[in-house]
C-alpha cells in the first residue's frame, strides 16, 4: 500500500511514527514546537506528543546539539533541528568534539543515538546565509554518520533508519526537494548506508546526492538526444560512502562525473573522485569530473542559477569525458 | 549598609520600563528639546511608511521576503537618532528602518531582501555595517570595531540591534563581555519584540528584564519603553555619550511588540492569538507622537510621497548584478579557479 | 517599596563569600554535622594527596600532563561530596580530586593525563561524565541530561564544574540559559581559582561577582568561600535539594586560587609574582579543617598509604591500548574503510 | 646574511616585524599577552609594543574572531591566536559566515585583511583536543586563503605575507615542527600562493604540507634504497592550490602521493587528488594514492604513532604505484 507525501511530510511522518514506536525519541530546536518548523517538518508533533516530546528551546544552535548530547547520554534519542544549514555553525564545536567522539572517548561506554537534522542547500530563493551545502564539514568529521535523501521515499526511510541508529547522524535535508511529492511505501526500508543505482545506464555514472539526484535523472533522460546512456547513482549515505555500489557502477560504464551543490573546491565530491580513481584507475576512460557549486559564497537569488548544477551544465561535463578515445 | 546598586558598583535596570511619553501622549518626564522631538516623530512616520511600502512589495513579488518592523519604530528610529556623525551602526535583517533613519538610500537598504546581492550599501558610506542575519553575531562585531576606535583614539561609539531571541546566543555573551572588559564604547539594544519567529520570550529567558543582564558583566542596563521614542532615544544617547567619554558598554532593552508576522511568509495563526497583538497597537509609537506633538503624519505627506515614489522608480530599474561579479569578490584577486568557472558560466552564457 | 530581591524573584549573591569555618578554622555559621565534616576532612586530605602524586608522575614521565588543584579541594570535595546517589557529576580536566572523591579509581581518573585513552572509567558505573576539555561544553550536557532525567521522572540531580574562565564561553552562557528556561536540575558550580592559564579574572569578567551573572537568568547565584568546604559543600547541597525538588537550577561561585602551575608545563613566573599566591596559602582548605576538627592529615595515614600503592602499582602496570581499538568505537559498528585501515596498521605491526 | 632560529621564534620575529613595519598591526587572543603564547609564538611582543598592540583577550575564541572582524572593518590589522586547532571550533560560524564573506557580501567595499593563527596537528603528544587536523574545513570555505609552513623560512615569510594580504588568512602552524630550528634569510620572501618543490626526483611525487613536508624528505632518502627517486613538493598555500606547479611535477614523475596527517576521508588530500586526476589523466602511471591520518578522532598520545603518516607507510603506499607496468 502506497502513501502519497511530499518530502517535508514524508520526514513528518517519519518522526511521527518514530516517536510512537519509541517513547525515547525526543524532538526539539527552534520553532519546531506549536509552529511545527519553518519547513513544517515538526507539525503536529507537539500537539500529539506533547510538550515533553516536542519542544521549542531557546535560540542557541550549540545548547541545542550540546543539550541533546546530554540527553542522549541519559537514554533518550532526541532528533534535533537547525533551521538552516548555516545556523548550524555555532554548534560546529559541540558536533565535531562531542557528537562525533563521545562513543570513541569512552571506548565504547557511551553512544549518542541522536539525530541532527540539517535543511541544506539553495534553489529557494534564500537571503544570505540560507542556501549553504555544509555536507563536507560533517563527511571530514570521523564518528559522524551523514546521510541525505534524494527522494521522498527516502526521506521517510533514511530518516527511521537514523533515529534507530546507535550512532550520531547528521542528517541532510535539500531543501529544494520538500515539496517534491511521490507515492511510496512506508513499509520499504532500504539499509541506511548503502547508495542506489536510481538509473540504469551503459555509457557514464552520474553520482549524486539529495537535490542534485533530480537534475541528474533530468540530465540522464536529456543525454539520449546526445546518444548517451546515463547511469544514475544516489549515494543517500555520504558517510560512510558506499565504495561498492560506486565502484561496481563505475567499472560498468568507465566514465563517471560527481554532482553536488556545494562549492567544489575541497568538498566532498574530491572524496568520491579520490575514491573511484583509486580503485576503479584501470576501468576508467576518463577523469573523473565533478560538477558542482561555483567556489564562491553562496550566491544571491538572483544569481543562484549560476551556481546550481543544472543539466546542461553536467552534460558539458559529460562533453569532456574523452569519446573521442571511444 | 551599602545599597545592591553601589555594592555592584553598577544600576540595576527598572523592573518598570523607562517611559518619558505615556500610551496617550503625555509627557510622563523630561524630554528631548522640540526639535529632536519633531524629528523622531517624522522618522517613525516615513520609517513606517517604508516598511508598509517594503511589504507591499513583497505582495507583488518585488522583494522576496521582508521582515516588517511596524510597531517598532521608536526603537529603531530613537536609538539610530542618538548616534552622532562618527558613530557607527551594526543592525539585523530587522532593522531596515534605522538604516533608511541613519541615511541608507532604502533601495540600497533593500538589496538583502530584494536579493540583488547580500548587503547593497558602501558601509563606510554611511557608517552602518551590513545588515546581519545570523543572529547576534554582529555583536562581537560592533565590540571589535569600537575598540578599533578607540585603539586609534577616535571619538566613536557603536550601536548594534539585537532580537531578544538573540540574547539567547553565544555571540552575544561573548560580545558582552569582551566589550565589558576592554571598556569598549557600544551600545548593545535589545529590540524586545517579545516573539523569536514562534517562540515567546518566556521560553527564551527566565530573566527578570533582558536589561538585567547587563549585571553579570558589569555594566549598566537600562529597561526602557520601545514604544517611546523619547525615551529610547533619551536613554541610548546617554549610553553612547558614556561610551565616547570612556564610561564603557552599556545594554539598553526596548520593550516592543512584532506586531506583524516574522516576514511575510509566516504565519502568526500557528502559535499566537490575532488579539495577543491588540494591547500593543493601543501602544503604538507614533499614535503618542502625533497627540505629543499635536500633528499628524499628513505633516510629512510631501516627504513621504517623494520617498515612495523614488523607490517605486527604484524598484523598477534593473539592478541585477551581472553573474561576473559573483568571482569578482570573493578575493581580492580572483584566483586561478575562479577565473576558470568565470570563464566556464561566461561560455555557458554566450 | 519591595526590595530588589523581591522585584527580581531571585537572591543577590551577597559579595562577600559565604564562609562557614574560617581561616582559622573557627566555626563563622552552622555547620554540616560532624560525621560530614570528617569526611570532608578525609577527602581532601587524600585528595591532595592523590593530586601531589600525580604531579611527582609527570616528573617521572609517567604522567603527560597535569593540571594541579592543590587549594581548591574544598570546591571538588565539598562540592562532590554534596551529590546523592544517583546524582550526576561533568568533571573538567582539572577535578581529577573529585572524581576520585565520587569513587573513580584514581589510575582510571588519570587515563586522560596519562594517555592511554581519552577517558579511563565507565561514566554510567560512578555517575561521572568523561573529563571535558573545550572548555564549558560539557555543561550543555549536563543540562540536557538533567532535563532528561526530569523528563523521565527520575529524582536525579546535576552537578557541573567550571573554570572561571571558561565562564566567557558562549556554551557557559547558553547552558546557563537553557537550564533555567528548562528549570533543569543543575548546578553550575563555577571554581573561581582566579587564572585561567597566565590570565587574570580581571581581564575576564568585570561582574561584580560570578555569581552575579545568575542574575541575568532569573536563577540563584550564590558567592562562597571556596576554601571552606564546610560553605561549599552547606551551598551546593542546597542547591542540588532544590533542583531534585523541582526547584530549578543555581550558579555556585567557589572563590579559590590556583596556588600551582596551569600544569605541570606552565611557568608561573612568566606571567605572575610568586608572592600573590600567598595568602592564598594562608586560607588553605586542609589546615583550616585540621584546626577546626582538631584532627591531622596523619590520621588517614593508612588510607593514604593503601590508595598511593596502589595507584603506585597501577601506574606500573602496562596499561596501553591495543592499536586494534583505534578503530573499534569510532561506530558501533567499523565501515568497510575503517576495516580496511585496520588492517593495514595490523599488516604494518605485524 | 641569515639568522638561525625555530619555527616558533621565526613565527614571533615575523610578528615582531610587522608590528614594528606597519602600527595597524595587533595580536590578541588567550594567553598571547605577558605569557607569550602557549608556544612562545608570542612572547615579548607586549613588552615590546604595549598593552594596545599585544593583549589578551576574554576566553572565547568566537568573540576573538568576531571582535577581530570588527578591528579589521575599521582599519586594523588583526592577527589573532587559536590556541589549539579544536579550539578553533567555537569561532567556527565567525569564520565561516563572517570572516570568509565580508568582502564578498559588501561588493568588495569591506575587505578583511585579518590572521587567524591556528596550531594543528598532532606529534606532541598532546591530551584530546590537541591533535587536530583542521585545515580541510577551511579549504571548504570560498573566500579564505589557507596557508601552512613546513619549514621555518617559510614560517617566516609566509606569515609576513599573510598580515600583509588583502584578505583573510587561516594560518595554520604545524605544532610538531615550532622546535625545528634552521639558518634562513629574512628578507627572502616567496609569493604566498605558491607551491615549491623541496627536492627534485623523477619517478614519483610526493605533495605535502605542513608537518609532512619533513616526513616526506626522510621518505625521500630512505626510498633511494628502493630505487625510487623521489620529488617532494611543498604546496604551502592549500587554498588556493597552486595547480601549475603540482601538475608540472606530476607530468613529469607519472606518479603522485598526497601526505597529510589530516584524517583522509573527505580530507584535503582527496582535493588535491581530484585535481591531479583531472589535469594529469594521461601522464598518470597509476591512481594518485593518500597517506593521511586514519579516519578515526585523533588518538591519545600512546598510539599516535600509528595516526601519524610515517616514512614506512609512505613507503608501502608507493610500492603501490603499479611500478610492474613500468
Ligand atoms: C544563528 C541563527 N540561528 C537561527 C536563525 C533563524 N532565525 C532567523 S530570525 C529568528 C528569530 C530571531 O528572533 P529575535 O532575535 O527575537 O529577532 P526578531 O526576528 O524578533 O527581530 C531565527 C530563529 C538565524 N538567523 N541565525
Ligand atoms: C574552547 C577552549 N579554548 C581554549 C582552551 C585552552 N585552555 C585550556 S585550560 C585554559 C584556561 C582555563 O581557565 P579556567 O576556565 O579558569 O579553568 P582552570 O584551568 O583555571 O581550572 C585554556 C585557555 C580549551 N581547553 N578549550
Ligand atoms: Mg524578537
Ligand atoms: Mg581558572
Amino acid at each position: 500500500m502506497t502513501t502519497q507525501l511530499n518530502m517535508a511530510q514524508a520526514l513528518n511522518r517519519a518522526l511521527k511514527d518514530a516517536m510512537t514506536e519509541d517513547p525515547s525519541v525526543v524532538v526539539f530546536g527552534e520553532d519546531v514546537g506549536p509552529y511545527g518548523g519553518v519547513f513544517t517538518v515538526t507539525e503536529g508533533l507537539t500537539k500529539q506528543f506533547g510538550e515533553d516530546r516536542c519542544f521549542d528551546s531557546p535560540l542557541a544552535e550549540s545548547g541545542i546539539v550540546g543539550t541533546a548530547v546530554g540527553m542522549a547520554m541519559y537514554g533518550l534519542r532526541p532528533v534535533v533541528e537547525m533551521q538552516f544549514d548555516a545556523f548550524a555553525y555555532p554548534a560546529f564545536e559541540q558536533i565535531t568534539s562531542h557528537v562525533a567522539k563521545m562513543r570513541n572517548r569512552t571506548r565504547g561506554k557511551v553512544a549518542l543515538p541522536m539525530v541532527i537534522r540539517i535543511p541544506y542547500g539553495g534553489g529557494i530563493g534564500g537571503v544570505e546565509h540560507h542556501g549553504d551545502s555544509s555536507e563536507t564539514y560533517y563527511t571530514h568529521t570521523p564518528g559522524l554518520t551523514v546521510v541525505t535523501p534524494g527522494t521522498t521515499a527516502d526521506a521517510y526511510s533514511l530518516l527511521r533508519s537514523a533515529i534507530e541508529s546507535p550512532d550520531p547522524v547528521i542528517f541532510m535535508e535539500p531543501k529544494s526537494r520538500y515539496w517534491s511529492r511521490a507515492d511510496f511505501d512506508l513499509t520499504q526500508r532500504d539499509p541506511m548506508n548503502r547508495a542506489i543505482v536510481r538509473k540504469h545506464g551503459k555509457d557514464v555514472t552520474l553520482l549524486c546526492y539529495g537535490s542534485t539526484v533530480q537534475t541528474c535523472l533530468e540530465t540522464a533522460e536529456a543525454a539520449t538526444e546526445e546518444g548517451w546512456d546515463v547511469e544514475v547513482v544516489d549515494l543517500r549515505s555520504l558517510s560512510p560512502l558506499d565504495e561498492e555500489t560506486v565502484c561496481a557502477s563505475v567499472r560498468k560504464t568507465g566514465r563517471a562525473v560527481v554532482v553536488h551543490e556545494s562549492s567544489m573546491f575541497s568538498g566532498y565530491g574530491a572524496e568520491v573522485v579520490a575514491t573511484v580513481s583509486e580503485h576503479c584507475f584501470h576501468w576508467l576512460e576518463a577523469p573523473v569530473l565533478r560538477v558542482g557549486g561555483l567556489d564562491v559564497p553562496y550566491p544571491p537569488k538572483d544569481l543562484e542559477e549560476h551556481q546550481l548544477p543544472h543539466p546542461d551544465r553536467i552534460l558539458d561535463t559529460i562533453a569532456r569525458l574523452q569519446w573521442e578515445d571511444k | 549598609m551599602k545599597s545592591t546598586e553601589e555594592l555592584l558598583g553598577v544600576d540595576l535596570p527598572s523592573m518598570d520600563p523607562i517611559q518619558l511619553v505615556d500610551e496617550h501622549g503625555m509627557a510622563a518626564g523630561t524630554l528631548p528639546d522640540q526639535q529632536v522631538l519633531r524629528s523622531l516623530h517624522r522618522a517613525m512616520v516615513l520609517g513606517r511608511r517604508f516598511d508598509r511600502q517594503a511589504t507591499a512589495l513583497t505582495k507583488q513579488g518585488r522583494l522576496a521576503v521582508y521582515p516588517s518592523s511596524a510597531g517598532q519604530e521608536a526603537c529603531q528610529v530613537g536609538a539610530t537618532l542618538a548616534l552622532a556623525q562618527d558613530d557607527w551602526l551594526f543592525p539585523t535583517y530587522r532593522d531596515c528602518v534605522a538604516m533608511v533613519t541613519r541615511g541608507v538610500p532604502p533601495v540600497e537598504a533593500l538589496t538583502l531582501l530584494r536579493g540583488n546581492w547580500h548587503s547593497g550599501y558602501d558601509p563606510y558610506a554611511y557608517r552602518v555595517a551590513p545588515q546581519c542575519t545570523p543572529l547576534s553575531t554582529s555583536a562581537p562585531h560592533a565590540v571589535g570595531l569600537a575598540h578599533a576606535a578607540r585603539l586609534k583614539g577616535d571619538n566613536v561609539a557603536v550601536l548594534v540591534f539585537m532580537g531578544d531571541g538573540a540574547t539567547s546566543e553565544g555571540d552575544a555573551h561573548e560580545a558582552f563581555n569582551f566589550a565589558a572588559v576592554w571598556n569598549a564604547p557600544v551600545v548593545f539594544f535589545i529590540q524586545n519584540n517579545q516573539w523569536a519567529i514562534s517562540v515567546p520570550l518566556s521560553k527564551q529567558t527566565k530573566a527578570p528584564t533582558l536589561a538585567h543582564k547587563a549585571i553579570g558583566y558589569g555594566m549598566p542596563g537600562h529597561h526602557v519603553d520601545g514604544n517611546d521614542a523619547a525615551a529610547v532615544y533619551t536613554v541610548t544617547k546617554q549610553a553612547l555619550d558614556r561610551a565616547r567619554a570612556g564610561g564603557g558598554p552599556s545594554i539598553v532593552e526596548g520593550l516592543t511588540y512584532r506586531i506583524d508576522p516574522h516576514t511575510n511568509s509566516d504565519d502568526t495563526s500557528r502559535y499566537r492569538d490575532a488579539a495577543d497583538a491588540e494591547p500593543w497597537r493601543a501602544k503604538d509609537p507614533i499614535a503618542r507622537f502625533d497627540r505629543l506633538l499635536g500633528l499628524d503624519a499628513d505633516v510629512y505627506a510631501d516627504e513621504i510621497e517623494r520617498m515612495a515614489s523614488a523607490l517605486r522608480a527604484e524598484m523598477n530599474k534593473d539592478a541585477h548584478v551581472h553573474p561576473d561579479e559573483l568571482f569578482e569578490h570573493v578575493y581580492a584577486t580572483p584566483t586561478p579557479r575562479l577565473r576558470a568557472q568565470a570563464a566556464m558560466l561566461k561560455e555557458e552564457l554566450a
